[in-house]
């Protein structure tokens, strides 16, 4: 990396240890034992998962208001897919499927309506929330227990990290290398950074944002795996909301919704960061609302500071 | 789903309301209600909000019924205030209400139709005493604000867990929230602040008091590999719950009869719209079911109630 | 004003310059493009502040921190960029920031009243006064923007090309009104490439050149080609190095094509340069062909590829284009050098769609040595570099991605002298009948005239959104080609 | 009106008689009876109510997220107020105060640390959802029944309309009147429209944004006594997702996320025909999930319609 981008990333991690150290002298050295890392860990699978897609989108000048909703849709065609008798890998590849289907409606919208992505997004999170509760038949769907649901278990063998961790990880240095180390991933940058520069230097700018838009949900289909795995159950009503925790992980990472900017190590922190408070909190004692509070003001204040750290460059 | 719109005016028209509709509990009532519509000769309309903590969308669904003018409406409040005025509206246009499940503070309803919440509650104090051999440590995870059902269920198994000496309530004043994600995640955070250093809990015994608060926590014991290892009694039943039974993960349901509260919620409405008296309270019933007595006919008709229209 | 300096970073705009106008007086205020004019009416306005200077106006001395300050001391202004607010009316963008009000209210029918009488001071009472002014031609907005100037009131008036799009007749009726409102004891600051028009309305010329004064004096007796010579400044022959070149086979065929009316062949082996006056329609004309644009009618061929193509096709064709524009489609500045110079052939940088960044940064490093660009390194974000070597970024990404036809809208926008005669050395390399090697060919729109009739073997001049016949470039003078784009003195 | 802006209007009302058109056949003609159509307008009460405020932070080119989170706190403000026994005017006025102070928040922080109004309001959402739980010590809050409880009320005298129908209709027609017959109107979509520009014509654009989002605070705020009124509790968990629905009616209702565009009749219409749909498919007995469906496509279209007939002018 470049020695910018470094301490750009050095921010960010600068802002988790912080975080973390503050709460670790508030509880105490239990804070950082190894079942308590692995918890955090494992709480933030969901968002990382999802906020991995959501940095594609955001750094190509975009955004996706329906994650939350294709969770939702991804647990219940899981849940579906289960109950009738279906291998757990098909189902789990059914929801990815769902969700690429839900991505790629996205990105046609936007790329050939011109509308854009927040309102497109804001439509189809309603859609797809409908489909998936019309799915379900507004119920929670319970589904028979399989492998899926250790996912985010607790590992018996050896492995260190239940292995819908290892997946995360995987994924993510996967799209840190996309985004990187790939003509697809320079085009989502230069779309994101200049459009209009992008457009004269030939970048398929259709085409690249369909599939921006497509991964995305692709990745919101596999938090919905990890979603389905913790509960067991296709719920049309999971993840009300969560849109915006996605979005704020990349944000706080140092992602802009003005685009060209944005990084998948950044992302992760940036939701660990908003994990660790909300652990510390819980363990703490803290109530639920401090635990709002705080990371409101995390929010604004790592959107300032990035804010007045790039302003001289324009 | 349910036809309405050009319904004539000699076609009973009642809209049954849930707390929400994304439990089995729910399900089962939806049954209960549909057949008692068909035995009468009623059309059942069934919309609810979807989350259970949604005091607004009841509101506006009780408002909207009571502006259309159907016959009558079968409601289970899960605010016991906010929906007083709806129901006194409801009152004064002349449409006739019967709360279930949970109730109201207010006297403007037909007839309430429920479980009787403080002996549900009592049973499952004294089943988990049971199942802890009258010692051991005991937390209460409430489910959330305002539910006038859980709140007496919570009421009912204090007072009963009180009566056993041995045994201790070490917190008793968290709630985990109306939705099964939100429950997980506040049954895991606040258990995980009762693990020991090997990694197993501090507590000994666990009462939950109604269907997603007991199925988010038994779902928070076994991906922590906690289950099985502290008694853990609940409230309703669902596929998992039963399964967690077999398993003996869960060592006892208070278990209602949703099906039957439906099906008197409908039929005393409709007795009351054709003029015949009716009981201003009626009880249909509570049970609980353990590993053991879950075989027999009766526990099996609760676990597993006919749900076909 | 006196002495006034400002810069923009490393740009010096404005270097020490003096202007002073009495009432009852028009003043013309010319010179070639980024001479300061605009910079300099800015700080008059108060939309800039001076680094240095000082103002005063009725010998009060005049220091305003915002334009509302200006708009307070009297100086209306008429901004060369269209400034509107496209979903507003008529009305309300002529009294912008100067309603009148009643008891809180906006007094409409005063606000009508007041819209009605400074358009129809322009001789247009024909427009719809309610109308939003997003709906209206840019004609009609110019027009808007100057009733905006008039109703406003004001002591000092400054016009910042206001006549780019007008017709003659609409041009007539300004001075007309000019005069009465010199006649009535305003100051009136008039900037115009259209030199005829100042000579035309103005009664003194002051010409700036490179942020300073280079002279000025009365219109009167000033002849069209003294004032020419005032602008363009001294002789800068000698940035023009030229190689023998050959011409080879034509690589880009342009027929009829609309909008220009543009038809020519490019061959390799030659430069064809594109003059003409500031929106006289050559930077649409160049987008046309690169595809950015759709063609109306018309034909383009580039080699053996016929008809039209989207930029992307383009550059596989062979073709690439530098933007004017460079902030709003030159760079991506958020971006890296590496990143910037490479990203029209990434292909080049791996395989099946992989990329080795060690790779991109070889080869970027390798053009900021050949074309001398300022800069940390490869991995510098291309924002923090001055104007100047971000164009040379640009320019380096056409080298770089080694394309056949390059297509130059404002090559040297912005850049200092001493790397223009770099950028001169590498574009005429580019052509240059060199053994063992096909030259490229150029198509090149410029408003700097030296330039074109420097580096070019034919020009072809633009005028009022048509494209005239390209004539080899010895048929020109600087002289004759200002001639050729403002009309030649007949009127523009 | 301009032919141009009465075209406009007339879109988004044509909208509204097709949907209700499509219901009233559906249904019969009793979705008309006046029971149902006093029953329409107070369910949309609320978000109309918030939607006027949002009309002036849309217009302006901004946008709040925080309307919801300003709701509930105002309805545990009034809560509080209420069983200290405070006069249920002034009780009304406090939770205003209360959201006024929001928008100061919201707006200074805007202006002053030049972030995006999308990422400020994201985490002013998150810290005022917070500030009213701790208000409420996480837990719903009975109050005294006082006449705010009848604001939304079937009125028993003569009156046609509820008293909180009555004040939706009056302070839409004043908004309506400032946007349009005041400086700070015109002002408010000059910055919309072409913020340089507006700063070059002497424009305070400082002074006027922060005025724009108090004044849209204060509406939430005034939304918020509407939802006290039906709920009579003070629920720090009320209308949680709504801003997206308020968004919804102002976009529908022809604003433009980019700025300079929006009337308040266009945002009432909007937020009735999210009402018509939403009553008319409860009314048919239609599903919940069909309704958001439905909705979610009518944003899309609506929008996308919008920009076709926009795309023409510009
Ligand atoms: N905001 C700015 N930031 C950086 N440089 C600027 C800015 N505004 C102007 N400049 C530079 O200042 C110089 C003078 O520009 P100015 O706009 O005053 O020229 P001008 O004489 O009005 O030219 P034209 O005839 O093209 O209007 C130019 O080199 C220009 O690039
Ligand atoms: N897309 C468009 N739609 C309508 N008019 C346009 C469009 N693009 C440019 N114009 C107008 O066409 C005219 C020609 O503009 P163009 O930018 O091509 O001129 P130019 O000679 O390149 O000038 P410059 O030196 O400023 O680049 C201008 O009056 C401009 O306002
Ligand atoms: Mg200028
Ligand atoms: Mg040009």
């Amino acid at each position: 990396m470049t020695a910018r981008s470094l301490v750009d990333r050095a921010g960010t991690a600068l802002g988790l240890i912080v975080v973390a150290g503050v709460f670790g002298a508030l509880i105490g050295p239990q804070f950082f034992s190894p079942g308590n890392l692995e918890l955090m860990a494992r709480q933030t699978a969901i968002v990382s998962m999802a906020a991995i897609g959501m940095t594609m989108a955001i750094v190509s000048g975009g955004i996706d208001l329906s994650v939350g909703s294709i969770i939702a849709l991804a647990t219940v065609v899981i849940a579906l897919l289960l109950r009738m008798e279906v291998h757990p890998v098909l189902a789990a590849l059914g929801a990815v499927a769902a969700g690429a289907a839900c991505g790629l409606v996205n990105g046609v919208l936007i790329t050939q309506l011109r509308v854009v992505p927040f309102i497109v997004t804001l439509g189809t999170m309603l859609i797809i929330r409908g489909v998936a509760k019309g799915l379900a038949e507004e119920r929670r769907i319970e589904a028979p227990v399989t492998w899926l649901n250790d996912l985010l278990r607790v590992p018996r063998g050896g492995a260190l990290l239940p292995s819908g961790i290892w997946l995360v990880i995987g994924l993510a240095l996967l799209v840190a290398g996309l985004l990187r180390y790939t003509r697809f991933g320079r085009h989502v940058f230069a779309i994101g950074s200049n459009e209009r520069m992008a457009r004269l230097c030939g970048v398929a700018i259709t085409r690249t944002k369909i599939v921006v838009y497509v991964l995305t949900a692709m990745f919101a289909g596999l938090a919905g795996v990890l979603q389905f795995s913790k509960l067991s159950v296709g719920d049309p009503t999971v993840a009300v909301g969560l849109e915006l925790d996605v979005i704020a992980a990349v944000i706080i990472g140092g992602g802009s919704l003005l685009g060209g900017r944005g990084t998948v190590a950044g992302t992760l922190i940036g939701a660990a960061i908003m994990t660790v408070i909300q652990i510390g909190c819980s363990q703490h004692g803290l109530a639920n609302w401090v635990q709002q509070i705080v990371t409101g003001i995390i929010i604004v204040a790592a959107v300032a500071l990035d804010r007045m750290r790039t302003s001289g460059g324009e | 789903s349910p036809r309405s719109g050009s319904s004539s005016a000699s076609t009973i028209s009642i809209a049954v309301i849930p707390k929400g509709t994304s439990h089995v509990f729910w399900q089962s009532i939806r049954a209960g209600a549909e057949r008692a519509g068909k035995e009468v000769g009623a059309q059942i309309i069934w919309r609810g909000p979807i989350r259970e903590d949604d005091r607004d969308s009841q509101v506006s669904e009780v408002e909207g019924f009571v502006s259309r003018g159907v016959s009558g409406i079968v409601l289970a409040p899960l605010d016991e205030t906010a929906l007083v005025g709806p129901v006194s509206d409801a009152k004064r246009r002349n449409i006739p209400v019967v709360i279930f499940d949970s109730g109201l503070k207010s006297d403007d309803y037909v007839s309430f139709v429920a479980t009787d919440n403080v002996k549900g509650g009592a049973l499952g104090g004294d089943r988990l005493a049971e199942a802890l051999g009258h010692k051991g440590k005991v937390i209460l995870l409430r489910y959330a604000e305002g539910h006038d059902s859980t709140a007496k269920r919570e009421q009912g198994f204090l007072d009963a867990i009180r009566k056993h000496a041995g045994i201790e309530v070490v917190s008793s004043n968290q709630y985990v929230g109306a939705d099964v994600e939100g429950a997980y995640k506040r049954a895991e955070a606040i258990l995980s602040g009762y693990k020991k250093p090997d990694g197993g809990l501090s507590i000994d015994g666990i009462f939950t008091p109604n269907e997603s608060s007991t199925f988010a926590t038994l779902r928070v014991l076994q991906d922590n590999g906690w289950a099985g290892k502290v008694k853990f009694v609940g409230f309703d039943s669902s596929e998992n719950m039963v399964k967690g039974l077999k398993d003996g993960v869960l060592d006892g349901l208070v278990v209602q009869d949703p099906v039957k509260m439906g099906y008197l919620g409908v039929k005393t409405i409709v007795a009351h719209i054709k003029g015949q008296p009716v009981e201003k309270r009626i009880d249909t019933g509570v049970h609980v079911v353990t590993p053991q007595n879950m075989k027999e006919p009766e526990m099996d008709k609760l676990l597993h109630p006919d749900l076909a229209k | 004003m006196r002495g006034i300096r400002k810069s923009f970073g490393a740009t010096v705009a404005l270097d020490g310059v003096d202007l002073a106008v009495s009432p009852g007086e028009i003043c013309g205020l010319i010179g070639q493009n980024g001479a300061g004019k605009s910079t300099l009416m800015g700080v008059l306005a108060g939309a800039l502040r001076p680094d240095a200077g000082e103002m005063r106006i009725d010998g009060a001395r005049y220091a305003p921190a915002s334009p509302i300050e200006g708009r307070r001391a009297g100086v209306a202004m008429i901004y060369q960029e269209l400034s509107l607010a496209p979903h507003l009316s008529v009305t309300e963008n002529v009294l912008l920031g100067a309603e009148p009000t009643r008891h809180g209210l906006l007094d409409r029918a005063r606000m009508r009243d007041q819209a009605g009488r400074a358009l129809a001071e322009l001789g247009h009472t024909d427009i719809p006064l309610d109308a939003p002014v997003g709906s209206l031609s840019v004609a009609t907005q110019q027009l808007v923007e100057i009733a905006r100037a008039l109703a406003v009131g004001c002591r000092v008036l400054v016009l910042d090309e206001p006549t780019s799009s007008l017709g003659r007749a609409d041009v007539e009726g300004l001075f007309a009104l000019l005069q009465r409102l010199k006649a009535q004891g305003h100051a009136i600051v008039y900037i115009s490439h259209f030199i005829e028009e100042v000579t035309e309305v103005a009664d003194r010329f002051i010409v700036l050149r490179d942020g300073r004064n280079a002279g000025g004096g009365p219109t009167a007796g000033a002849t069209h080609d003294a004032i020419v010579a005032l602008m363009v400044g001294a002789s800068v022959g000698n940035l023009f190095p030229r190689s023998a070149r050959a011409r080879g086979d034509a690589v880009l065929d342009v027929a009829s094509l609309e909008p220009g009316s543009a038809s020519f062949t490019l061959h390799r082996g030659e430069i064809l340069g594109i003059a003409g006056l500031i929106g006289s329609g050559r930077t649409r004309l160049l987008r046309t062909v690169f595809g950015l644009e759709p063609v109306r009618s018309g034909r383009v061929r580039v080699a053996a590829f016929e008809g039209p193509a989207t930029p992307h096709q383009r550059w596989r064709q062979g073709v690439g284009m530098l933007s004017e524009d460079r902030k709003e489609e030159g760079l991506a500045l958020a971006l890296d050098i590496a990143d910037n110079l490479t990203l029209t052939r990434l292909s080049a940088f791996g395989r099946g769609g992989l990329l080795s960044p060690s790779r991109q940064r070889a080869a970027a490093a390798g053009w900021i040595r050949r074309m001398d660009i300022k800069c940390a390194g490869p991995s510098q974000r291309a924002g923090e570099l001055s104007g100047g070597n971000q164009q040379k970024i640009a320019i380096a990404r056409l080298l770089q991605h080694d394309v056949d036809v390059l297509v130059l809208d404002e090559p040297t926008r912005g850049i200092d002298v001493g790397s223009k005669a770099q950028i001169y050395t590498l574009i005429d390399a580019l052509v240059a009948d060199a053994p063992g090697r096909a030259p490229k060919a150029i198509l090149m729109v410029s408003s700097y005239l030296p330039e074109l009739l420097g580096v070019c073997d034919r020009i072809a001049v633009m005028r009022r959104g048509r494209l005239g016949e390209p004539r080899p470039v010895a048929a020109y003078s600087e002289h004759e080609l200002m001639r050729a784009a403002t009309g030649g003195g007949a009127g523009a």
